[in-house]
């Protein structure tokens, strides 16, 4: 095999479905010895699952993938590993009970069992070096904070000596300084042998390292070419921003909703609960000094958030700045380290997940989380509680009113339905609880625009009919479109809180998403 | 690395509490025997009647003083362990009443198996083990026994009581036979060599052989094949649990033959407490009766009723004579010498509850047998006939 | 670095293993009894710590490879009179054997299931036994021969532990420990970085199954009779895990601890059977609620200083 | 080879008594399911159903099958305090913490069993557990029809009330995505705790059943629990159906292996299955294909 013509790694066909949901849409691909490829798009674009279907840890459910010419579309990840694949995980997987130099070890001792101590040493030495870890050699892997896990990331996928180097998101949660030296670790991996794919969310990494890049969008490849000349291109902007069209409605149609009113739609208030008498007095969730995180690991910190009946607030954020911690720590799933939560005025922080929903907070969770052994009907009618059938018949018929299909589908098993349809009986599921809160968790994630306008109509229908909302989106323009003040993530607290309209305009928005800033 | 020196430390902590505790607890005059019986698991049944047998031969002599050694008299203590019808703990509690407790003589458990893991290692500890509740056969199958003695029924002689019954009464059957029988050792000599034998000699015609293991629950597809045949006399080898399982599942086919004979399992009380009204006619072996013309035997059974509130056994009568053999013959070597004792063992010539001991060169001693019956909840001796305390019920009802 | 703590540890065991060969001259039969057990049970106990603690396999099938080893041994002895140390090695290859033929079945079954799996494998290999007339059926087989005296039995088991010994040293010393941590804490991570899970999977399942038979072979020739009840019995899975969950579950002292307790608790128990089995149970459950790392764990919290944060 | 009257005696009784292992092992599969617990305690709560089965005829005289209901609802409520403070607190600890003290209970039991009623064998002595029902060559035992009757009715009604109520759906939710449950309102510990009681019911149901058809002794519990995973593999996790199918399955598969190699190759067929089931179709041979 001649190495200068065929490529070193070759992708054909890759298809990846899960269910009735395409991830992967035929995808093609090349790389060549020495190049640095940048793979962009926004969230649920298949980003993760192409360097996934790669690395081996998915199954393609078609499509070839030849490295140096040999089909290793079937081979075990173990041994994708041992042929010169080395990936890194989104979000570090590193073994936490183990030193930074073990982590290295495991990949070293796997590819070489009888490597010579010193030799395995001076090379792990190396590595830490140029990763930046010489410090933390000895330290627990748990103990590392983010960047270092994710320098620790690249470094064991380093240690395999990989011809093929996959790097997930490894800039994603890191601040301007930190990304600034990510950029330059991967400058300083770069090697004339070895081809690399950088799948990234903050385009400064992309652009600083990638000659060519390509865009994934709904799992299909966008555009393929010159990285300046992508991420110059209008259409990639609107992919990363939003949808389009409704970028122009922020300022077309400001905000009057009474001038779009639902004809029809007559049931609604059987799902939204009514305003109690003291609504003005107390907000009805309001977050003081509010901590959380998972384990070690403290996602948010000092958050202070205010909602008040009938208000719409906007979340927005780059992967990893909390959001759907936030949203957790909200609806109980997890509980704060610290902080005040009182929902309706009433000390909530620490209560279960059932009880919080029992005070009126629903939350349409990210993912959707249909229940596959239940039908469309039955997902609907869990939360539906503690109400007498009658109730939760006319609940069900207002959630049909508003997405019709549902009632079309009634029967059928939950995760049976299209992408869009499973998000429709996500948010109608939050809305059988009657709830006074709803949060809606990355809602268009994934799914067409024409999906989404639909999905965003019904929010703004509920919004008019005066339920109380948190939306969290990535979609910045949706978002901005539908909420009444909006508050931006970064780094597990507010970066940025006011009116839309103001945040729209702000550069630092963008900066924080796209980082043109620099 | 501090942690671990740390647990290092704790470990050896943990070891050295672990090893101080547990001495042994002797004191310095008494005569300590020891014995492994099934008192849970499935043979407890069994287990709880040697229990009382050995503790009441060891309180007689004790009551009466005691026994000389040495010329001074001393008391018997008995330990008794459980072990759950496991053989490796048969062997591991034998193991440890020798060395720990220094027994000087053992009594044995229950069945084959267990019997013949405690006597393996008394055997090779050279010290006596008085034991009942192993079919000669069986254990003088194991090995050449030169401390281990066996106080129990022989094989051949269980095996032709049911046909020497049938032919003594004088009753008609159609001479078909069906044998069940399990897969332990006795279960095995029964099933597969003796009853074939006897019943080609006796004229019957063996319609059915089948197997089954120790601790089967279920039967159907053995009776109906036996019912099919038409069998008119079924002789079954089983322990209790199958054995109830047995009578239960046979009632509820609709298979009814003339005459039922469950060897083994039949035979303790509980059998008939579990089956009630079911178990009248059942007919089993047995070497032990409180009618018994030999010293002590209605007193034997009187003393457990009364103590228990239970309705006696024959397991009471062979512990407790296997105990009373190990007593006389440690009072009359008047020593706890072990080789001592078992020499007294082997001179033992006396009546005792079950009858006159006296071992064979193969240490074993013969129980006569008796064919015996279920009837209102209780069981009467239908043959032999001199001994016979009651009429055959034929056709089973 | 890692060689020495590797050579330190051979260092004790060595010397360990000296000191405790020349018990049988100054030690009570009951002492020796007692210790002959407990490396029985060490070796039970080391090997399902290596499997489940170390690589994360819930294994309830401790009581097929004793009884693999039992029957083995027994049958090598009676029919070919080979001499012990080769009928420990012959038993150790059956183990392996065993664990490898039936892994492919097993390591497709993710957790809860691989442990329901192995619980089968020893049902179903007891029943077998019960009913194969072959291998001596319900009833089991004698040993033909009288088993070595009690001091030669001794050393058999403290041979059998040593080795063990070794290997779990072997497995938390070297370069296989990262590689066997890998498997545990993230069996995918571990793939991406070249680790083969399943063959380490299976080589610890096969080493952990050869050292069971090992043991269960010693344990056979000690009783010089077995039949299916006993050596294939419930008990030998009940015992094994018991006593490491109480030692401390993968830890290295966890085997250790968890033997000496169970064993020590017996012997004071002993006299009140109807109590024993259930005081086990009690234990067990206060152990995994409140103490999840067992006795070693709880004694290691005890004597390190609470919240002494050493830096690196 | 066996006459006709005997295979189908066989196979009859074998559907009949896979019914009521059917009933057990629905227990056991809803536990697994809801609360990911394979619970090692179950066969001991088959002997604790058989022993309350005993002790109730004894003092009331009353047939425990009449009061079945009442025995059930008697065993289900002592399932509760074991879940609060047994299972619960290992909740967020994986499976195995709640595997091994489900163990250890089992042990705790059955010696308590052992002390309190001795090892010895029983049974439930009801006049019409012993009769025959017979048709022709083909006999069963009317306790076998009895006992599938009042099992497959109890199957129904669970299937019932999980498929078509509220508390089912609840259950299922629970089942599918205990996260995604509890945020939607479902008090998921309630579900997990109702859901042991009910699997502990259905086995102390069997146990009174299988005290009445059979005997039982405290060690009675192990086979049941083997034969109940067997089944549950058989007929596919959280598919009440497919146990009743799988559990009649079995039980014919059994009756068959009895009849041709022996009763002793019964469990065995049982075993040999279940290992093989897990190896080619560790999701069940009887899967729901739900839509």
């Amino acid at each position: 095999m001649n190495a200068a013509t065929v490529p070193l790694l070759e992708v054909t066909g890759l298809v990846k479905r899960y269910g009735g949901v395409v991830a992967i849409d035929h995808v093609d691909l090349q790389l060549w010895p020495g190049t640095i490829t940048g793979v962009i798009g926004p969230n649920g674009a298949g980003k993760s699952t192409l360097i996934g279907m790669i690395g081996g840890a998915v199954t393609p459910s078609a499509g070839v993938i030849r490295l140096a010419g040999r089909d290793i579309s079937r081979r075990p990840a173990s041994e994708r590993a041992r042929a010169g694949i080395g990936r890194t995980y989104q979000i570090p997987r590193p073994f936490l009970d183990m030193t930074v130099a073990e982590n290295l070890e495991v990949a070293q001792y796997s590819i070489a069992p009888f490597i010579g101590a010193g030799l395995a040493k001076t090379e792990r030495l190396n590595l830490l070096q140029l990763t930046g870890l010489l410090d933390v050699a000895e330290v627990p892997a748990r103990a590392l904070p983010l960047l270092k896990r994710k320098r620790l990331e690249v470094a064991r996928a380093l240690a395999l000596k990989p011809r093929v180097l996959l790097l997930d998101e490894v800039g994603a949660g890191l601040i301007d300084s930190e990304v600034t030296e990510l950029i330059a670790l991967i400058q300083a991996v770069a090697d004339p042998h070895v081809a690399i794919i950088i799948v990234e969310h903050v385009l400064r990494v992309v652009r600083a390292c990638c000659a060519r890049s390509m865009v994934l969008n709904f799992g299909k490849k966008l555009i393929e070419g010159p990285t300046a000349e992508i991420l110059a291109h209008d259409e990639v902007a609107s992919v990363y921003l939003g949808t389009g069209g409704a970028r122009q409605s922020v300022q077309a149609a400001p905000k009057d909703e009474a001038a779009a009113p639902q004809q029809g739609l007559n049931l609604l208030s059987w799902l939204i609960a009514p305003k109690p008498p003291e609504a003005a007095s107390r907000p009805l969730l309001e977050l003081q000094g509010i901590c959380a995180g998972y384990g070690q690991a403290r996602v948010l910190k000092d958050i202070n958030l205010q909602v008040q009946q009938g208000e719409a607030i906007a979340i927005l954020g780059a992967n990893g700045a909390g959001k759907t911690t936030l949203a957790r720590t909200i609806t109980g799933a997890i509980a704060p380290t610290a902080g005040v939560l009182r929902i309706a005025g009433d000390d909530a922080a620490g209560r279960a997940a059932h009880e919080i929903s029992g005070l009126g907070i629903a939350h349409c969770m990210e993912g959707r989380r249909i229940f596959p052994t239940l039908s469309v009907r039955e997902n609907l009618l869990v939360a539906a509680r503690q109400v007498d059938h009658a109730t939760a018949q006319q609940r069900l018929a207002a959630v049909y009113e508003l997405f019709p299909i549902l009632a079309e589908r009634a029967a059928q098993g939950g995760t049976s339905l299209s992408g869009g349809q499973q998000q429709m009986l996500a948010i109608g599921r939050a809305l059988m609880a009657r709830p006074r809160l709803v949060i809606f968790d990355e809602v268009s994630l994934g799914l067409a625009p024409i999906i989404m306008d639909r999905l965003y109509e019904a929010l703004a229908t509920l919004k008019a009919a005066g339920m109380t909302l948190i939306i969290i989106e990535q979609d910045v323009d949706r978002a901005l479109a539908l909420a009444d003040r909006v508050y931006v993530l970064e780094h597990g607290t507010f970066g940025l809180v006011g009116d839309p309209r103001d945040i729209a305009d702000d550069p630092r928005l963008r900066h924080i998403y796209i980082g043109t800033a620099d | 690395m501090r942690k671990l020196h740390k647990s290092l430390q704790a470990g050896v902590l943990v070891a050295a509490g672990a090893l101080t505790l547990g001495q042994g607890l002797a004191k310095a005059d008494e005569i300590v025997i020891g014995a492994s019986l099934p008192l849970s698991g499935p043979l407890a049944g069994f287990g709880s009647f040697q229990q009382w047998g050995y503790k009441h031969a060891v309180e007689e002599v004790n009551k009466a003083g005691g026994i000389a050694i040495d010329g001074k008299k001393e008391m018997v203590k008995l330990i008794i362990r459980d072990d759950q019808t496991n053989p490796n703990l048969t062997a591991s509690n034998t193991q440890t009443l020798l060395s720990r407790d220094h027994v000087v003589a053992m009594l044995g458990s229950c069945t084959p198996a267990l019997v013949n893991a405690g006597a393996l290692v008394a055997e090779r500890a050279k010290k006596p083990i008085v034991t009942g509740c192993d079919p000669l056969q069986v254990f003088t199958s194991v090995r050449k026994w030169k401390y281990a003695w066996d106080i129990f029924f022989s094989v051949p002689d269980l095996t032709v009581a049911p046909f020497k019954m049938l032919a003594s009464a004088g009753v008609t059957t159609n001479k078909k036979l069906a044998i069940w029988h399990d897969n332990g050792p006795d279960g095995q000599a029964n099933g597969k060599k003796l009853w074939p034998a006897f019943a080609k000699k006796f004229g019957y015609a063996v319609v059915q052989d089948a197997e089954f293991p120790i601790n089967n629950a279920q039967f159907t597809s053995i009776i109906s094949e036996a019912k099919a045949k038409g069998a008119d006399v079924v002789l079954v080898d089983a322990v209790t649990p199958p054995a109830v399982a047995i009578r239960k599942q046979m009632a509820s086919e609709g298979y009814s033959p003339k005459v039922l004979d469950i060897e083994k399992g039949a035979e303790p009380v509980q059998f008939a407490q579990a089956l009630g009204k079911l178990a009248d006619g059942v007919l089993v072996g047995g070497y032990w009766d409180p009618t018994f013309p030999y010293p002590g035997a209605a007193k034997l059974a009187k003393d457990f009723e009364a103590e228990t509130k239970l309705t006696s056994s024959q397991h009471i009568a062979d512990s407790y004579a296997a105990a009373q053999v190990l007593l006389d013959a440690i009072a009359a070597a008047g020593s706890t010498n072990a080789d001592k004792i078992n020499a007294a063992i082997a001179k033992t010539n006396k009546t005792y509850v079950v009858g006159p001991i006296k071992f064979a060169a193969d240490h074993t001693s013969t129980l006569p047998i008796v064919s015996e019956q279920w009837q209102g909840g209780k069981t009467v001796i239908v043959w032999p006939k001199k001994a016979a305390t009651g009429k055959l019920l034929f056709p089973m009802p | 670095m890692k060689q020495h703590r590797l050579i330190g540890d051979v260092g004790i065991l060595a010397g360990g293993f000296a000191l405790l060969w020349f018990a049988p001259s100054f030690a009570s039969d009951y002492a020796l009894q007692i210790s002959f057990r407990v490396m029985i049970y060490l070796t039970l106990a080391e090997s399902w710590n290596l499997l489940t603690g170390s690589v994360g396999l819930v294994s309830l099938g401790t009581a097929s490879f004793v009884g693999l080893g039992s029957y083995v041994a027994f049958g090598l002895a009676n029919h070919f009179g080979t001499p012990l140390p080769v009928i420990l090695m012959i038993c150790a290859l059956a183990g392996a054997l065993l664990a490898t033929v039936v892994s492919p079945a097993l390591f497709r079954l993710r957790g809860v299931y691989f442990t329901v799996g192995t619980l089968a494998l020893a049902a179903l290999l007891q029943l077998l036994m019960v009913n194969l007339p072959t291998f001596g059926g319900a009833s089991g087989i004698f040993l033909k021969h009288d088993p070595p005296p009690l001091p030669s039995l001794y050393h058999y088991a403290l041979s059998v532990a040593l080795v063990t010994a070794l290997a779990m040293a072997i497995c938390a010393r070297t370069r296989i420990s990262v590689i066997i941590r890998a498997v545990r804490d993230d069996e995918d991570a571990a793939a991406q970085m070249g680790v083969r899970p399943y063959r380490v999977k299976l080589g610890a399942f096969a080493l952990a199954s050869a050292l069971i038979a090992m043991a269960g072979a010693v344990q056979a020739i000690n009783l010089g009779a077995i039949e299916p009840y006993g050596t294939f019995g419930l008990q030998w899975t009940i015992d094994t895990l018991s006593m490491v969950i109480i030692g401390g579950i993968g830890w290295r002292l966890g085997p250790l601890a968890g033997v000496l307790f169970v064993v020590a608790l017996g012997e004071m128990l002993a006299n009140y059977p109807e109590a024993h089995i259930a005081i086990t149970g009690v234990i067990l459950i206060v152990l995994i609620r409140f103490a999840p790392s067992g006795i070693v764990g709880l004694l290691t919290r005890l004597f390190t200083r609470p919240r002494r944060l050493s830096s690196p | 080879m066996p006459d006709f009257g005997t295979v189908a005696s066989a196979i009859i009784s074998g559907l009949l008594l896979g019914g009521m292992m059917g009933l057990i092992a629905l227990g056991l599969s809803i536990v697994l399911g809801v609360m990911r617990l394979v619970n090692l305690a179950h066969g001991v709560f088959l002997v604790m159903g058989a022993y309350a089965g005993l002790y109730f005829l004894k003092y009331t005289g009353i047939d425990p099958l009449l009061a079945l209901p009442l025995l059930a609802l008697g065993i289900a409520a002592l399932a509760l305090p074991l879940y609060r403070y047994l299972l619960a607190p290992l909740a967020h600890r994986g499976p195995e913490a709640q595997l091994m003290t489900m163990f250890a209970v089992a042990i705790i039991l059955q010696n308590l069993f052992v002390f309190t009623f001795s090892a010895d064998t029983r049974s439930i002595e009801r006049s019409y557990a012993t009769l025959p029902l017979s048709l022709g060559t083909v006999t069963v035992p009317l306790i076998y029809v009895i006992g599938f009757a009042i099992a497959v009715a109890l199957i129904l009604a669970i299937h019932g009330l999980i498929a078509h109520t509220g508390f089912g759906r609840d259950l299922r939710a629970s089942a599918a995505d205990p996260a995604a449950a509890a945020t939607l309102g479902v008090n998921v510990q309630r579900v997990q705790m109702l859901t042991f009681a009910l699997g502990t019911a259905c086995a102390g149901v069997g146990g009174i059943l299988i005290g009445v058809a059979f005997q039982f002794s405290p060690s009675s519990g192990g086979a049941y629990l083997l034969n109940s995973l067997a089944i549950v593999v058989l007929g596919g996790l959280g598919n009440v159906l497919g146990t009743l199918a799988g559990g009649m399955i079995l039980g014919l598969l059994q009756s068959l292996g009895g009849l041709t190699l022996g009763d002793g190759y019964r469990d065995i067929v049982g075993m040999a299955l279940f290992l093989l089931v897990l190896v080619f179709r560790p999701e069940g041979f009887l899967a729901a294909r739900r839509a």
